[in-house]
């Protein structure tokens, strides 16, 4: 290979932040959203401020979780055959491809993250304990949202029925991350272990980078 | 051309032998003295879980051999495990909740192993959704068979998961999901051969739902078989005098 | 319900998909052989 | 170069999704050549090319391309070094034109001085910082022939390359193929328009009923 592996990484990633800072769909549109279906819930159940404190940070991770499986809808359908091919006759390294789309949904995730994670606090009074341990949770979810996410857009291109099914493959598989975030925020709270919760968000990363790294090659196959 | 698909009737026989003794033993069996006659559903919700579990396990079993060995024997073994697993997942589900009602007084109760097995019933309704998504047999295996190591792979992660976050908080408040503890020699002979019984439905349902994937596949070569004109020729030159 | 009433509803339920998706197997079988019978 | 040709099919048949699109292809393209593929729509022109490509897998028959089996994993390390300009560009319509050409390059591996020449040398250095998505399809494609400037190709695949394009752009095109061809690379020019294809290639081929005669 001529290319170095991180440096076409690295011309992907800034490839899809340019994109999306141009297009600002994440911006303008994903993260407004976020923020009204925060507003959404307390108009639904009412505004027991202790009752929407107890419930806010679990509320935010639902919206976590459901708006990274929008980020991963419109990931599938991000690239059309045509740029695919252009890519793939540059001599991208399809494991290249992948690292660096999922690095870029990454930073989307944070961002996301970010500021509705301003907003629930504005709302919902949440407190703040354990601040670098907030911090990692909020890294391994993006991670790994942004790889299920990947490896899914991955697994369903180019089939037409494929972007619709991008929900239903997602959300079940990241069922570990909502409970380690969860139980890691419950955790700081109650002043108990959260040792085990951290690593199995780790390992579900690790997982899924794997399998996503190698299968790179032959999901490009069809 | 390949050889004509050989169709088997000896499945439907097992099948059917193996029901009767299993059916058979679980109502001879004694009544539970905690949960009386109840106990008798343990006889098909046990085998069901089981073969939902064992069922999915070949799934990823025939996805790496097919990632390894492009060998489309494998992904069909894979595909048919994964059909029958949904079904025997769903019915495990079922027979719980039907369980779960007179014994709990409640359909559903958040234990894990019951939402475990629901996130993983979802998590092959995706495989099988995938499948049907596209037609091309190559395509579809290398695709299907990546979903099904990555399910596999998230699957003992989902169930730590769900297990530590039941263990963590809220002890479940009601009889133990564990079942009764089995006391008579014959209930454990009902229960052993009731899981025997359903493995050997299993592997005969796997014999006939692989020769359905053999005929569809037989059925399609048929259909775009070189004497069929290729996809170009639809279009023919205009016919101006036509209109 | 009876005790037994539930253990037949849930028998019912195995045994009865048990024979509905068997059924179903034979039936895409016999459909694909019909199929392929009328292309041969 | 060694005397081995570039391109070498035979038999061989692609089928996507449940329809077959080619079926015994016989083509074998030495260095040096220009070759014409003619075709009616839906012909099968564009899956021949993306399967000299190496963009996908023939479903009967073998073939290499640039020494790589078609139907093996090499054949990524081949793609490098084919060029292929599409009926639809594969630029990113968010990028300026000179993004779209920095990100090839990096991707390739060249370096990303090239990108200003490559533009100059297509005409388009006025247009660097137009958004791909605002520009013409005449400057996409201009912007493609930029890329295939910049990176060292041997296998030029080229479908339809005079459509969208003016009178200088068609002669930069023609410069382009014969000047591949002179280096020892090899083009394959998809075209309806026999008049204007005939004129620069060394020989012609027909897709009919997918296959060619």
């Amino acid at each position: 290979m001529i290319t170095g592996f991180w440096h076409q990484v690295r011309a992907v990633v800034d490839r899809d932040l340019l994109r999306e800072r141009r297009q600002g769909d994440m911006l303008w549109i994903t993260i407004p959203f976020g923020a009204i279906a925060l507003l959404l819930i307390p108009l639904a159940i009412g505004t027991d401020a202790v009752l929407l404190r107890e419930i806010g940070p679990g509320m935010y991770w639902v919206i976590v979780m459901l708006f990274g499986v929008l980020v991963a809808v419109s990931r599938a359908s991000r690239e059309t055959l045509p740029q695919q091919d252009a890519s793939a006759l540059l001599g991208l390294d399809p494991a290249a491809g992948f690292v660096g789309r999922t690095v870029s949904s990454a930073i989307f995730l944070l961002i996301f993250e970010a500021v509705v994670g301003i907003v629930a606090i504005g709302l919902y009074d949440i407190s703040i304990i354990g601040i670098g341990w907030l911090a990692l949770t909020l890294l391994l979810v993006a991670a790994g949202l942004a790889l299920l996410g990947t490896l899914t857009a991955a697994i369903v291109n180019s089939s037409s029925a494929g972007t619709a099914l991008v929900p239903l493959l997602v959300a079940p598989l990241s069922v570990p991350l909502l409970l380690g975030a969860t139980q890691t925020y419950d955790g700081l709270q109650g002043g108990y272990g959260i040792l085990s919760w951290v690593l199995l968000m780790v390992a579900v990363v690790l997982v899924v980078a794997i399998i996503g790294v190698l299968t790179a090659r032959p999901l490009q196959e069809t | 051309m390949e050889p004509q698909v050989r169709i088997r009737r000896w499945p439907w026989v097992v099948i059917a032998l193996s029901l009767a003794v299993a059916f058979t033993l679980s109502m001879i069996s004694p009544a539970d003295s905690v949960q009386g006659d109840l106990v008798r559903i343990m006889y098909v919700h046990v085998p069901s879980a089981w073969l939902a579990y064992t069922a999915f396990f070949v799934t990823f079993v025939g996805s790496v051999a097919y990632l390894v060995t492009k060998n489309l024997k494998w992904d069909r073994i894979a595909a048919a495990s994964a059909e029958i697993g949904v079904y025997f997942t769903g019915l495990a589900l079922s027979l719980g909740m039907i369980w779960a009602k007179p014994t709990w007084g409640v359909w559903w109760t958040w234990d894990a192993r019951l939402t475990f097995t629901f996130i993983m019933f979802f998590v092959y309704l995706g495989y099988l959704a995938l499948r049907r998504t596209t037609d091309d047999p190559i395509a579809r295996a290398s695709r299907s068979s990546v979903l099904g190591v990555l399910g596999a792979i998230q699957i003992p992660l989902v169930h730590f998961s769900v297990v530590w976050w039941r263990t963590l908080h809220q002890p479940p408040s009601l009889i133990k999901p564990d079942g009764p503890a089995i006391q008579d020699p014959l209930m454990l002979t009902a229960l052993i051969i009731g899981v025997i019984a359903f493995t050997v439905v299993y592997v005969a349902l796997m014999v006939k739902r692989i020769e359905l994937i053999h005929l569809d596949e037989r059925r399609l070569q048929i259909e775009q078989s070189i004497e069929r004109p290729v996809a170009g020729e639809a279009v023919t030159a205009p016919e101006l005098g036509a209109t | 319900m009876s005790e037994w009433g539930w253990v037949a509803f849930a028998y019912g339920v195995a045994y009865g998909s048990l024979a509905v998706y068997a059924t179903s197997i034979a039936i895409r079988i016999r459909n694909a052989r019909k199929s392929i019978g009328d292309a041969e | 170069m060694s005397g081995a040709p570039l391109v070498e099919l035979s038999g061989v048949g692609v089928r996507i999704g449940s329809s077959q699109i080619l079926r015994d292809v016989d083509l074998e393209i030495e260095a040096g050549e220009v070759v014409g593929l003619f075709g009616a729509n839906g012909a099968g022109k564009t899956t021949a090319l993306r399967l000299i490509a190496t963009l996908i897998r023939p479903a009967q028959g073998s073939g290499t391309v640039l020494g790589a089996d078609l139907s093996s994993a090499e054949r990524y390390d081949v793609r490098r070094r084919i060029g292929m300009i599409g009926h639809v560009p594969g630029i990113f319509p968010e990028l300026t034109l000179a993004e779209n050409l920095r990100y090839a390059a990096r991707v390739a591996g060249v370096s990303t001085d090239r990108v200003a020449g490559a533009l100059a040398a297509v005409g388009l250095a006025g247009a660097a910082d137009r958004p791909a998505g605002a520009a013409s399809h005449g400057m996409q494609r201009r912007t493609e022939f930029a890329r295939e400037l910049m990176i060292d190709r041997s296998l030029l695949l080229l479908d339809e390359p005079h459509s969208a394009l003016d009178r200088d752009a068609v002669d930069l095109v023609e410069g382009l193929i014969e000047r591949k061809a002179a280096e020892g690379g090899a083009v394959i020019v998809v075209s309806h328009d026999r008049d204007r294809v005939g004129a620069i290639a060394h020989r012609t081929v027909d897709l009919v009923g997918g296959t060619l005669t």
